[in-house]
């Protein structure tokens, strides 16, 4: 957060998104596409943080955010018969609107009630997908057709079911996604969420509408999420209902504190690291989830702050 | 069917599910409110609890009541000295730190979701009641076991409420809920309350599922609606509350039950769970509690 | 001339306490003003209310002509009611520098430098002595420096009236005698009012003194005249002459 | 089995090859003591079918005994000289019953394992959200979870359900013995989500048809776990209750309609998804006795079975009861089971007819298998005939009525095939390869 060494922070990301992009030549396949999702999950992870890292709001609800970018680009698709751009843009507004409500009404509440009031406006958003099942498709879900899958630019068209394309799009959004956290984190808007994190009176007694800015929080973490969500639909072409229970609620706090709270380059890292350890621990046993326990309760005890979180309180303070 | 037989019947399957989630909750809200952890695996020691009980009963022949009082005592026992260990071994050592601990508590319901998995198996598994009496009404009949866990829950309850209220154990733990500092100060051994705390929160979860089991099944994922409502009713019925938390319950219980009389039942979900999120939006400090610090 | 601040039948319940009891005051501009008296007399309640972190019973407040009872404390605050904490509550975990850049960057008016912010905090930390303390975490600055580091953030604002509650409480002797300094200083550019225990910094520095006792006004004047108020010595001092 | 991911049950047991995830799949397979000489010679290589298993999640019941099933189906195909005369393997993989989990191990197979095909799914979000990854894949993927949705066309190429009767075609051939038997006016009950919207859509037209009525359609939230307070919603003069539900609360629901209707009841109709892996002895469920309900595949041995029926449960190790051999607790899913047998036996004879040799004549796997018509009762189909639409990706089968008496479901009916048929959605066979 302060004013030293912004170069330094810029290099390491645009570092980091250079890697990736080289990953995508030097990634045995099965890697290369599991990374893709990763990060569109990390996107997801990088909402989350927005809100829990940097505003200190800890909400059990972002699967409706992701799930409205999901339903929202799914079904422009599957029942209006849109294109992959508008479908995006719809995913997206979805999530928009829906964060700002949402934020309306939970940021009356805080601590513990916000997470509670977060969880149950999130479970009624997934009791309203299995509502209107003959919309939605319910609990099983519905298949975005592989051919509407097509960004068609009239000359050429990228086909978003190619794993390179997939890859290079995942990578795209990621990116802009990450240095827009990064502008936003270094900000003044960045320190004033810092400031209502770390004493939400005070920063109101120098002068700051605090709801606001919390409000404006909301929204924009709520449609980072919805655009991780879009996305997903779009590149992996299902839509369903397990995508807003609330397990896929838990996953980005859980992502976001093993990375580190409040880091730019901890979702990802806390993403990669978690399909990592589920990855590698299923193949040796079917009680991967005891692994992957006792991975978390490793973690929380040694590395406190996260892994990045971690890092940068004992070595790279200048850690963005 | 009428009307008020309808209603009836509504209203005493609404109490059932507020006993047993009312012994639930108070589980969680003793643990929430005197140290201050959102206890993520509070489910998981319900499911337990659960699955203990069947394991118990199946073990021990002869009439179904031996069976069933003995998991009665001994599973909340054994899911007790669990949580203890835990406790010793996790939270106490990340110092209670809020959101170390959900992350620790998530990764305690994969282990215990996981071990049970193993070694109890996917199936969900019944056991038998101790007695299975049918109350017959000029309507519909009804299982007076059900009742039984009204009146069973009730006494429990008040045994709690007691303990809570009359006794030196009761004021440590209110004094430490209060302001640990303080009573650090006055000589009370407040790890010992936490970890005294956190077994007996699970202990109570262990209890509700040992009683519910008889009529729901034992199942590795059982955990979760529970785990759910819980928070509701804790945040609803206001932080640290016995008497909020009870009421919460059979307000939830029953609206539950209620609603669906008037909607599709997914309908209703919605509509009760938005109810709720509503009062909690209007209402933050909860219906009975002072406001949260 | 207009008064500055006014409040009028100003008064705030705590249950069954009266902690500020009609208060009817007077504030002119460019006035160094000191509130004091014994504790638990309505002091922090009255300036509270004045800044607007809580909301009064009953009664009004006039800021520079305008009605400000009902607007919420950021609006008060940006109308140039700057408050300065009681308990030192500085943003513990963000260094100094940032702590200031928060109300520096709000008062921009031009907006996008980040060179204006920069400039803004390093001049309000160079008034309060912790230019070479920018880098450190608030949290790990001494006592003194933090109550030091309020002041900036309180200045930081560019008030027009800055409410100071007991700025010098836990400073050693040495640091009050620039802080005196300091609030002459801020008195230049902005009315002052201060809530204090050390009687020496009150007569030092306030133009006049308003006495509070079990929440109503027992006296003000001049620092002169409240030193020989009978009733102030009772009430406050306890003696008799 | 439950500690390895691969099984090769013809060569030497259960073989461990727990030191996997080299990078390639090739450098995983040198690894393995056993499997160097496969490496060498394409020819004798062993076929892969990459299981997708619900080990964890809410469809672990059934998993393990999927897995049972395949196993023992694989060892006797092996037995009998494999495919094409190589040996099958069966990589595992667990899902977590979740699709967002299902689709990366569709590309796992695809891309890391490099399996042949991908089979075995049962939970129909799965299966849903598995599909895009198969067909990006170009991957066979024969899934076993009597759902409608390949039938539907929804999906695509190369999702395809040839050893399962799907939900649909099941329902309707209910629907003559129901008004024959049990009464004219039926009330539904069932889960309110996916699953239980088939019995839903396509039980009252097909019910009309034969001269009787749906008066009453109740729907349960999946999330439930008590159900009494849902029973006034049955009209009295209902005949029949038709229940479908499945999940871990099932037994509450029979044993609280007991509580409810005590022994005055209206007759019962019930799928036997409600009580697969549950013993239809346990404490509660004796209101059940004298009900009917719909199987697969019959859990108990009855009189009249077939040869290859027994030879069928024989091999995958249930006893008469329909409970694992040595273990009377442990009862199958033999409602849906043997799909994954009578699956991996279409997948064969799919390979055999393609000359199929490798992943790159997966093309012609799938062309081949939507050429099949029609399968024979016998050793590689023991639950009974089928025809198979190739348009539709689609089996038929005859289906069982059984009658829960004594504590044993005893078989009274069984349907024709023609009862289940119903005019093709879509086409499959017009998407491209």
């Amino acid at each position: 957060m302060s004013e030293a060494s912004p170069a330094k922070a810029y290099a390491l990301h645009l570092g980091i998104i250079a890697l990736l992009f080289v990953l995508s030549f030097v990634l045995p396949e099965y890697y290369h596409g599991l990374l893709a999702r990763i990060m569109v999950l990390a996107v997801f992870a990088m909402g989350y943080n927005m809100l829990f890292g940097y505003v200190g709001l800890l909400s059990l609800g972002h699967a409706m955010f992701f799930g409205a970018g999901l339903y929202g680009a799914g079904l422009a698709i599957i029942q209006l018969g849109w294109g992959v751009p508008a479908a995006f843009i719809a995913g997206i507004a979805c999530g928009a609107v829906l964060s700002l409500i949402i934020g309306l009404l939970a940021l009356r509440t805080t601590g513990v009630a916000f997470m509670i009031v977060t969880m149950m406006f999130a479970q009624v958003f997934y009791l309203l997908i299995l509502y209107f099942a003959n919309w939605t498709g319910g609990d099983q879900g519905q298949v975005v057709p592989q051919p509407a899958r097509v960004l068609d630019f009239g000359a050429t068209a990228l086909d978003l079911t190619n794993p390179t394309v997939r890859y290079m799009t995942a990578l795209a959004l990621f990116s802009f996604v990450l240095l827009v956290t990064l502008a936003i984190v270094r900000s003044r808007y960045g320190r004033v969420l810092v400031g209502i994190r770390e004493n939400e009176e005070r920063t109101k007694m120098l002068g700051y509408d605090t709801f606001s800015n919390k409000l404006m929080a909301v929204v924009v973490s709520g449609t980072i999420c919805a655009a991780s969500g879009a996305a997903y639909a779009l590149l992996f072409g299902y839509v369903g209902s397990s995508f807003a229970s609330v397990q896929y609620s838990i996953l980005p706090l859980l992502w976001v504190l093993l990375g580190g709270a409040a880091t730019t380059i901890g979702p990802l890292i806390g993403t990669v690291f978690m399909y990592y350890v589920i990855d590698v621990t299923s193949g040796y046993t079917s009680a991967y989830l005891l692994i992957v326990g006792i991975a978390l309760i490793l973690l929380v005890l040694f590395f406190p702050k996260g892994i990045l979180g971690t890092i940068r309180q004992r070595w790279l303070g200048w850690l963005p | 069917m009428h009307f008020g037989p309808h209603l009836l019947l509504a209203a005493l399957e609404g109490l059932v599910t507020s006993a047993v989630l009312a012994l639930t909750a108070l589980g969680l809200s003793l643990v929430f409110g005197v140290m201050r952890v959102v206890n993520v695996a509070h489910g998981e020691f319900f499911m337990l609890g659960a699955v203990l009980a069947w394991a118990i009963s199946t073990a021990i022949s002869g009439h179904p009541a031996l069976g069933f009082l003995a998991a009665l005592v001994i599973a909340p026992l054994i899911v007790g000295a669990i949580a203890l260990v835990a406790e010793r071994l996790v939270l106490r050592r990340l110092n209670y730190n809020p959101e170390a601990t959900i992350v620790a508590t998530i990764g305690m319901l994969y282990i215990i979701q996981q071990l049970a998995l193993s070694f109890y198996g996917p199936e969900a598994r019944p056991v038998e009641p101790p007695f299975s009496y049918r109350i017959l009404l000029p309507w519909f009949g009804y299982s007076g076991y059900k009742l039984s866990i009204i009146a069973a829950s009730a006494l429990l309850l008040t045994a709690t409420w007691l303990v809570l209220t009359r006794t030196k154990v009761g004021l440590i733990m209110r004094a430490t809920q209060y302001d640990s500092e303080t009573a650090q100060a006055f000589g009370i051994a407040v790890g010992r309350v936490y970890g005294g705390v956190f077994a007996l929160g699970a202990m109570l979860a262990a209890i509700a599922a040992v009683l519910i089991v008889p009529i729901s099944q034992a199942h590795y994922l059982m955990g979760q609606d529970p785990l759910l409502l819980s928070f509701i009713v804790v945040i609803i019925g206001g932080l640290g509350s016995l008497r909020g938390t009870v009421v919460a319950a059979v307000l939830i219980g029953l609206s539950d039950g209620i609603i669906s009389m008037f909607f599709s039942p997914t309908l209703a979900k919605i509509i009760a769970t938005l109810l709720v999120a509503m009062v909690l939006v209007f209402r933050p400090q909860g219906l009975f509690g002072t406001a949260s610090r | 001339m207009t008064p500055l601040l006014t409040t009028k039948d100003l008064s705030r319940n705590f249950g069954g306490l009266r902690a500020v009891d009609t208060v009817d005051f007077t504030l002119m501009p460019g006035e160094i003003r000191a509130v004091i008296g014994p504790n638990g007399a309505g002091k922090t309640t009255f300036v509270s209310l004045v800044s607007g972190r809580i909301q009064p019973s009953s009664g009004a407040i006039v800021f520079d002509g305008a009605d400000i009872t009902s607007q919420p404390a950021y609006i008060r605050v940006r109308q140039g009611i700057a408050y300065t904490f009681q308990i030192t509550s500085v943003f513990a975990n963000l260094s100094a520098y940032d702590n200031v850049a928060l109300p520096v960057q709000r008062t921009l008016s031009d907006g996008r430098s980040k060179g204006a912010v920069r400039a803004g905090v390093m001049s309000a930390l160079e008034r309060t002595g912790l230019a070479d303390r920018a880098n450190m975490p608030a949290g790990q600055l001494s006592y003194g420096h933090q109550r030091l580091l309020e002041v900036a953030m309180g200045l930081a604002l560019k008030p027009r009236l800055l409410i100071l509650d007991e700025p010098t409480q836990g400073l050693a002797d040495s640091e009050i005698d620039n802080f005196i300094a300091l609030v002459r200083d801020i008195a230049k550019g902005a009315t002052v009012l201060l809530i204090e225990h050390n009687m020496p910094v009150v007569m030092q520095l306030a133009d006049r003194i308003t006495v509070f006792n079990a929440g109503k006004i027992l006296a003000e004047g001049t620092p002169e005249a409240i030193r020989e108020n009978a009733a102030v010595q009772e009430a406050y001092l306890g003696t008799a002459p | 089995m439950d500690k390895n991911k691969t099984f090769n049950l013809s060569k030497t047991g259960l073989t461990r090859r727990t030191a996997l995830k080299g990078l390639a799949a090739g450098a995983g397979l040198a690894m393995a003591p056993g499997f160097v000489r496969y490496s060498q010679a394409q020819s004798s290589a062993p076929i892969k079918i990459g299981f997708q298993s619900h080990r964890t999640g809410i469809g672990a019941a059934y998993g393990r005994w999927y897995e049972k099933t395949t196993a023992a189906a694989v060892k006797a195909i092996n037995a009998a000289g494999g495919i094409n005369g190589r040996q099958v393997e069966v990589i595992i993989e667990d899902d977590g019953t979740d699709p967002g989990r299902g689709a990366e191990v569709v590309g796992k197979f695809a891309t890391q394992h490099k399996t042949d095909i991908v089979f075995g799914t049962l939970f129909s979000h799965v299966v849903i959200g598995s599909a895009p990854a198969a067909g990006e894949n170009k991957m066979p993927y024969f899934v076993v979870s009597e759902g409608h949705h390949v039938a539907s066309t929804k999906l695509n190429r190369y999702v395809f359900q040839p050893g399962i009767t799907d939900v649909k075609s099941q329902i309707q051939s209910m629907a003559p013995w129901i008004a024959a038997n049990a009464g004219k006016k039926v009330t539904q009950i069932f889960p309110d989500f996916a699953f239980g919207y088939d019995h839903r859509d396509y039980l009252p037209p097909a019910l009309k048809a034969q001269g009787a009525e749906v008066i009453a359609q109740i729907a349960i939230p999946p999330t439930e776990s008590s159900f009494t307070k849902y029973f006034p919603q049955i009209p009295a003069e209902t005949e029949v209750i038709y229940h479908v539900m499945v999940g871990p609360a099932v037994l509450t629901f029979v044993k609280e309609l007991g509580e409810f209707y005590g022994s005055n009841r209206p007759q019962l109709f019930g799928f036997m998804d409600s009580l697969e892996a549950v013993d239809i002895n346990s404490p509660g469920l004796e209101f059940l006795d004298g009900s009917h309900f719909w199987e697969g595949s019959p859990r108990y041995a009855q009189a009249d079975d077939s040869a290859a029926q027994k030879a069928y449960r024989a091999a995958v190790g249930i006893d008469d009861n329909g409970a694992a051999v040595g273990d009377p607790k442990d009862v199958s899913t033999a409602s849906h089971m043997f799909g994954c047998w009578e699956t991996l036996y279409v997948v064969k004879k799919a390979m055999e007819d393609a000359g199929y040799k490798g992943p790159e004549d997966r093309a012609k796997l799938v062309e081949a298998t939507e050429a099949l018509t029609a399968f024979a009762e016998g050793p590689e189909h023991p639950q009974g005939p089928k025809t198979f639409n190739g348009k539709i990706h689609q089996c038929f089968g005859i289906q069982n009525i059984s009658k829960v008496e004594g504590g044993k479901l005893k078989v009274v009916h069984k349907t024709k095939i023609e009862d289940g048929l119903y005019e093709a959605e879509g086409d499959y066979t017009k998407q491209a390869l």
